[in-house]
């Protein structure tokens, strides 16, 4: 229970009992499979929500390319299961049996070197977090290094994002260019299209969600947590208190970037293809707007804000589709302007302090100040007020 | 690849992609400038910079039209008309802008980015229902057409020629108003110390919203002369939009002969590759080069080194 | 005062440091040394290149030429958390703490142990962390305001604030750039009781236009201008200089 | 290669057989515990009641591609309401349901699940490029659903829950290729295409025809979608001096390439070089201007101003409907041709029941369709003919040749691969 009591604060439990009880119980009983999936598919989109709350929210490193390390473990995943679904057999009909369709195509008569790895599912789980990771890494290096930061790091990344879209597209033969990998059949000889593998991977993706939000709060309590909202708001200060900034970023950094990979393997798992079009500056910048609309510093506001706009756009679009862009378009202005610390900062003001009130017996307040990051209430520096 | 051809054919080619890279060249002065002035001297991230253009090509095409219809004796220089108007009409939808979202962010650039690319949705979203959703085609005088042949082979395009000449009057305008001016003093002032430019009388909101509203008219301006080379629909904004951070960001963000300098470079490496490799890999090589350099010299081509 | 002794005497000796922005040559030339558990002030006009040496030292600017040894280990090539971890710290000139978090954070980030990503993880908030924390906080005056988001402390305590996360480093050379500007009277009083408590042990270089304060804590003043020294001494000796007052004075 | 097409006739022909089987058998019990009048139509669920029956209509509303979709929108809407007034399919008046594909892969997928799960409709008309083809084609094949596709597209596909209403690759191709070959004596080629699937296989098609032929292909070259820069690409043509530019440009990049090429200097109307394309319809041209491409052909099997009866028909409903302005494309007639032999397929078979309209599919015609006469290929395509027209200033075509035959469908065709 100590171990729980550190890692996160009454009000942080709840808030993950909330979201544990949404996933796993109120939303496969509310819906059906397909609104399920569907739902299971914004799911996907908030583990790189979660890891733009590290890496923008707390550490201030607005990254506009998190489509791509979201689209490296997409692809990774999806070249697993294409050349599963690319049996000798299955692919007869091709000139060259045995490779997949779209390089059949393309007149490739043998599997590329880079493909032949992703027959092993091993191999392919251990790609989806190296990939990206040392993607991440070299970007990271060679950026904070020599302290590119804020605008500019945003503009290269969203760059990066806009080159890695054009080489997708431009190379179809290995990569199924602008269709994507599509038809994506079976994992491990078990059929990931019927309703039942939807179920199952929807409860997989919900369990990889919560452990990626315990996993990221263990990040935020740890003195790491401190030094990045340190970072982003003296970063010189951190410097000469003998931490290399640097580092720090990188971490941060390749951390959202796995977590984007995760969030793509498991968007490729559950709607059965990937594409370019989840690489590009678009949907980029679409997940930082998930975050924010979330509230930017908190984990659980990430989720949130990622499943309301997901939703809207999906229930705007179905009753207004001619008009969906202007409401679209409005919510975003509307987070920057006028709740800038967007669905936990609403929380913050307006709910946490009745739950506080229901929860504890006087104990503990809550700070006035949404910006700062949840106060350590029963830390030894709570415990033992100086005299 | 030149095996085949004589010399004078080959020379009579160079000279043509010279050209064509000064047209480009220009193309991107004229895209980046209004950004260089928003992002590079105010620090906002406009990311609907490209449908302010794309307004001034509805504009454009809005008085094609009722030029055409009611008064066809003047269709032959209405395209000036027309500039004028798409300065105004993105200046003024700039200031209001400025008024109502900007101005309430300029402590926080990267709220800037989100705040207007929700704008940009909402602008492509107008666009869509007012013109609809295909392309529009603007129709322009004839004299803007075709080319000058110079020999068999060495034809100079009109409109790349009006593009170049368009392009060195607004530079040249926007260094008097920033260099020469007292708008351009009063806006670099603000820049440097707002609080100091404040405090001698400077009336720096009303300088933000000029500044704004100057950048958002030229590229009213550059989306007005893009009509004669390229499309006009409600998202033909968002093609602009990289290539135009990316030189604004190589030039050196605050510097506007970085900017020219970056366009230069920029527009040189990309069609002298596109002359030797196919297009696709020649576009992926030239961001590639500008990122590549951009990681090893962050603060782009241009950039004073200061006393911190 | 035979300056060109043997350097190894000194903590910190500069010799024939430049550096030039642009062509501009902030600092020129410039020999300055620092003894064991000195309090050594640096005085001149604006532009003269105090703030500049500073940043040279600690890594945040780097020298166009010269040298900078730091116990005979030379910080020019070193980037600046490892000149921290050398035993430098450094003050800004306005308060650089970290507004988001406690005082408490603010002190136990500066603590020397888990500088590394992993080391960071890993940290635990033991008794020694939160001892130390405590000591130092009662010497900067903060005591009973540990719990306080920083953002919410005056002027002066914020200064006192970034004093206390060097001295919880406890470096042997400690920067001060006008560390009592924007205080009180009774905020500067209670600045130099602190400074000269906190030489015990200790160099520590502090650059300062506030003559009386100088005059209360300096056992040894350089004088700058455009990058050059124009006097060294004792205070009393660099005010007698005519080369001084001349600078002053004329300008 | 031979061996390809037989097996995937084979493949479809035993799907269909068992499929068909299976239907029959449910028929048999289903008109024996069900009698019901709706029933008998409709044994597998089917959004179908005693009156009204309703379909899917599944396009970009918004987004990059509502640009080229809102034709196929209107037309898919014109016939279904023509449908209507004549007293709909099988006594049932068609309601359509309407959803956005907001020019997202996944979107597309997403709304033709709810279209095929939620709301069970019968058929589908929709989906433009082939990515948004190629994401809900696993969706139709798994809930069975039955998809009118109506973009001219690169072929090499062939799905038993698909009916391509536009021309596969190689009927837009060939004919087009023999023409500039024979009547204008072309020799040598340039391809240029966007970088993306159509354009690249198509390329691939041309080439291997053109030097099928004994001609040469002198450059191919692929720009990024959205490209708006092409004078580098317009200076190599120059150099290489082909007979014949091929282009296969599309959406925006369109409008930027024919600009620059007729400021450059190239004038189509003097055929020195020949433009042919294969991508740009009159809805195309309203955006890149008519003076702008005056003097281009482009090959594909519709033109607005074809002049027959069922043309001047359609044009002038179309018109009614949407708007004196409006002008029609190849695409939006194949999109019109859709609800038209879904009807039909449905007549034949006496149900709505997907596999029994897909059984019912092959051999359908069409002696109404606004480009003439079509039938339906075994391998679900159309025959059809293909035609070639000039570009006028007045952004129409002007008809200059059509094959004398219908143009077989061949989605897999042999030895252009």
């Amino acid at each position: 229970m100590t171990h729980v009591k550190s890692l996160l604060s009454r009000q942080e439990l709840i808030g993950l009992l909330v979201v544990a009880a949404l996933i796993f119980v109120v939303m496969p009983l509310s819906m059906d499979i397909f609104r399920l999936n569907l739902f299971g598919k914004y799911l996907t989109y908030a583990f790189v929500a979660i890891g733009l709350v590290l890496c923008w929210g707390k550490g201030g490193i607005l990254s506009l390319g998190q489509g791509v390390f979201f689209g490296l473990g997409g692809y990774c995943m999806a070249m697993y299961l294409k050349l599963e679904a690319s049996t000798p057999e299955a692919t007869a009909i091709q000139s060259t049996p045995g490779i997949p369709d779209f390089m059949d195509w393309n007149q490739i008569t043998s599997l590329p070197w880079f493909w032949e790895p992703f027959n092993s599912l091993t191999f392919t789980l251990l790609a989806i977090l190296v990939i990206p990771t040392l993607f991440a890494f070299v970007i990271g290096a060679a950026m904070f290094k020599r302290r590119v930061g804020g605008v500019y790091f945003a503009i290269i990344t969203q760059a990066i994002a806009a080159i890695l879209t054009i080489l997708i597209i431009g190379q179809q033969g290995y990569t199924g260019g602008v269709n994507g990998i599509t038809d994506l059949r079976t994992l491990k000889g078990w059929d990931i299209r019927t309703d039942e593998a939807k179920y199952v991977l929807y409860y997989v993706n919900g369990g990889l969600l919560i452990a990626v939000l315990l996993l990221s709060q263990f990040v935020l309590k740890s003195k790491l947590g401190r030094l990045l909202v340190a970072v982003r708001d003296k970063e010189d200060r951190v410097r000469f208190s003998g931490y290399d900034v640097s580092n720090i970023k990188i971490f941060v950094f390749c951390f959202a970037a796995v977590l984007s990979a995760i969030g793509g393997a498991m968007f490729t798992l559950q709607v059965g293809f990937m594409s370019p079009s989840f690489v590009g500056i678009v949907p980029s910048i679409e997940m930082v707007i998930f975050c924010a609309v979330g509230g930017r510093l908190s984990i659980f506001g990430a989720v949130y804000g990622t499943l309301l706009v997901n939703w809207a756009k999906t229930t705007f679009s179905e009753i207004f589709p001619e008009l969906w862009l202007f409401g679209l378009g409005g919510l975003f202005i509307a987070v920057v302007l006028v709740f800038p610390n967007g669905l936990s900062g609403l929380y913050r003001s307006y709910l946490a302090p009745l739950v506080d009130r229901l929860i504890s017996r006087g104990g503990s307040s809550y700070p006035p100040e949404p910006a700062s990051p949840p106060p350590d209430l029963d830390g030894e520096a709570n415990a033992k007020p100086a005299e | 690849m030149f095996a085949d051809y004589s010399w004078t054919e080959l020379g009579s080619i160079f000279a043509m992609q010279g050209f064509a890279g000064l047209i480009l060249f220009s193309v991107f002065v004229l895209m980046a400038l209004g950004l260089a002035i928003i992002f590079g001297q105010m620090g906002v991230i406009n990311m609907a910079h490209g449908e302010f253009m794309i307004l001034g090509a509805y504009v454009t095409y809005l008085c094609s039209n009722i030029v055409e219809t009611y008064i066809p004796s003047l269709f032959g220089i209405y395209f000036f008309f027309a500039m004028a108007l798409a300065f105004v009409a993105a200046g003024a939808l700039g200031a209001l802008v400025e008024w109502s979202l900007i101005r309430h962010l300029y402590k926080r650039p990267l709220d800037t980015l989100l705040a207007t690319w929700g704008l940009s949705l909402i602008l492509q979203q107008a666009y869509r229902s007012i013109f609809g959703a295909r392309e529009v085609g603007v129709s322009l005088p004839n004299w803007l057409l075709g080319s000058v042949p110079l020999t068999d082979i060495i034809e100079i395009p009109i409109n790349g020629i009006f593009v170049m000449v368009l392009t060195l009057v607004i530079a040249i305008g926007v260094y008097f108003i920033l260099f020469r001016s007292r708008m351009g003093m009063q806006t670099r002032a603000v820049v440097q110390n707002r609080v100091m430019a404040g405090a001698v009388g400077i009336n720096t909101e009303k300088v933000d919203r000029h500044t704004f509203a100057l950048g958002c008219g030229i590229a009213g301006i550059a989306g007005s002369a893009f009509t004669m080379i390229g499309s006009t629909g409600p998202t033909a904004g968002q093609l602009y939009i990289v290539d135009t951070f990316l030189i604004v960001v190589f030039g050196g963000a605050a510097s506007l002969l970085g900017t020219i300098a970056s366009s230069f470079a920029i527009s040189q490496a990309q069609s002298t590759m596109e002359f030797f490799l196919s297009g696709s890999m020649a576009k992926v090589l030239t961001l590639l080069t500008v990122v590549g350099i951009l990681m090893l010299r962050p603060e782009g081509l241009f950039s004073l080194k200061i006393r911190r | 005062m035979n300056t060109i002794s043997n350097n190894t005497d000194f903590l910190l000796s500069i010799e024939s440091l430049s550096v030039s922005f642009d062509g501009f040559k902030a600092v020129n030339d410039l020999n300055l040394y620092v003894d064991e558990n000195e309090i050594h002030v640096i005085i001149g006009p604006n532009g003269a290149g105090k703030t500049t040496v500073l940043d040279l030292i600690c890594g945040r600017t780097k020298a166009t030429a010269g040298s900078i040894k730091f116990r005979k280990k030379e910080l020019t090539q070193l980037r600046e958390h490892e000149i921290v971890r050398e035993g430098v710290g450094r003050k800004f000139q306005n308060p650089s703490i970290y507004e988001d978090l406690t005082v408490f954070e603010n002190l136990e980030l500066s603590f020397p142990r888990g500088r590394s990503v992993f080391g960071a993880l890993t940290f635990k908030r033991d008794a020694e962390v939160t001892t130390r924390v405590r000591e130092i906080a009662e010497m900067v005056f903060l005591d009973a305001l540990l719990n306080m988001q920083a953002a919410l402390l005056s002027h002066g305590q914020k200064q006192w604030l970034e004093i206390g996360m060097l001295l919880i480093q406890d470096p042997e050379l400690l920067m001060l750039d006008e560390p009592v500007a924007g205080m009180s009277v009774s905020e500067r009083k209670q600045t130099a009781k602190l400074l000269n408590e906190i030489t015990k042990g200790r160099s520590v270089m502090v650059v300062e236009h506030d003559m009386k304060f100088v005059e209360d804590i300096a056992h040894r003043v350089t004088v700058l201008h455009q990058g050059k020294i124009l006097s060294e001494g004792s205070m009393a000796k660099v005010q007698a200089d005519p080369k001084v007052i001349d600078v002053y004075l004329g300008h | 290669m031979k061996r390809l097409k037989d097996l995937i006739d084979h493949r479809l022909s035993r799907r269909s057989v068992l499929s068909g089987t299976a239907a029959a058998a449910m028929l048999a019990t289903a008109s024996t515990f069900a009698p019901a009048f709706a029933d008998d139509v409709n044994t597998t669920g089917l959004a179908v009641t005693d009156d009204t029956v309703k379909v899917g209509i599944l396009h970009s509303v918004t987004g990059t591609m509502a640009i080229s979709e809102t034709g196929s929108v209107q037309a898919e809407k014109l016939a279904i309401e023509q449908i209507n007034a004549m007293g709909g399919v099988l006594g049932r008046k068609i309601e359509y349901i309407q959803e956005d594909g907001a020019s997202d892969w996944p979107t597309f997928a997403e709304k033709a699940k709810k279209l095929l799960v939620n709301d069970k409709v019968a058929a589908v008309f929709g989906c433009w490029t082939s990515a948004s083809r190629k994401a809900v084609l696993p969706v139709f094949e798994q809930y069975n659903g039955m998809l009118y596709y109506p973009t001219f597209y690169e072929g090499l596909e062939q799905s038993p829950n698909v009916i391509y209403t536009g021309q596969e690759a190689t009927q837009q191709i060939i004919a087009g290729i023999d023409w500039v070959a024979k009547e204008k004596g072309a020799k040598s080629f340039y391809l240029l295409g966007s970088d993306y699937i159509w354009p690249r296989t198509s390329n691939k098609i041309a080439r291997k025809h053109i030097e099928k032929l004994g001609l040469k292909v002198v450059g191919e070259e692929y720009y990024p979608l959205g490209h708006t820069q092409f004078n580098s690409v317009i200076n190599k043509i120059k150099l290489k001096k082909p007979d014949v530019i091929y282009a296969i440009v599309v959406g925006g990049s369109n409008v930027a390439f024919y600009k620059q090429l007729k400021a450059a200097g190239i004038d189509m109307t003097k055929e020195k070089p020949l433009l042919l394309t294969i991508s740009v319809t009159e809805d195309e041209i309203r955006g890149i201007g008519g003076e702008n491409i005056e003097g281009a052909y482009a090959a594909m099997k519709y033109f607005q101003s074809l002049d027959n009866e069922n043309n001047a028909e359609f044009v002038k409903s179309f018109k009614e409907m949407w708007g004196d302005d409006i002008v029609i494309g190849d695409v939006t007639q194949a999109a019109y041709l859709g609800p038209w032999l879904w009807k039909a397929a449905v007549e034949k078979a006496g149900s709505f029941d997907i596999d029994k309209v897909r059984l019912a599919s092959p051999g359908i015609e069409l002696t109404t369709a606004p480009e003439g006469y079509v039938r339906v290929h075994e391998n679900h395509h159309l025959w059809s003919k293909t035609r070639i027209g000039l570009a006028k200033p007045d952004g129409q075509y002007e008809l200059v040749y059509e094959t004398t035959d219908l143009m077989e469908p061949d989605p897999f065709p042999e030895g252009y691969q």
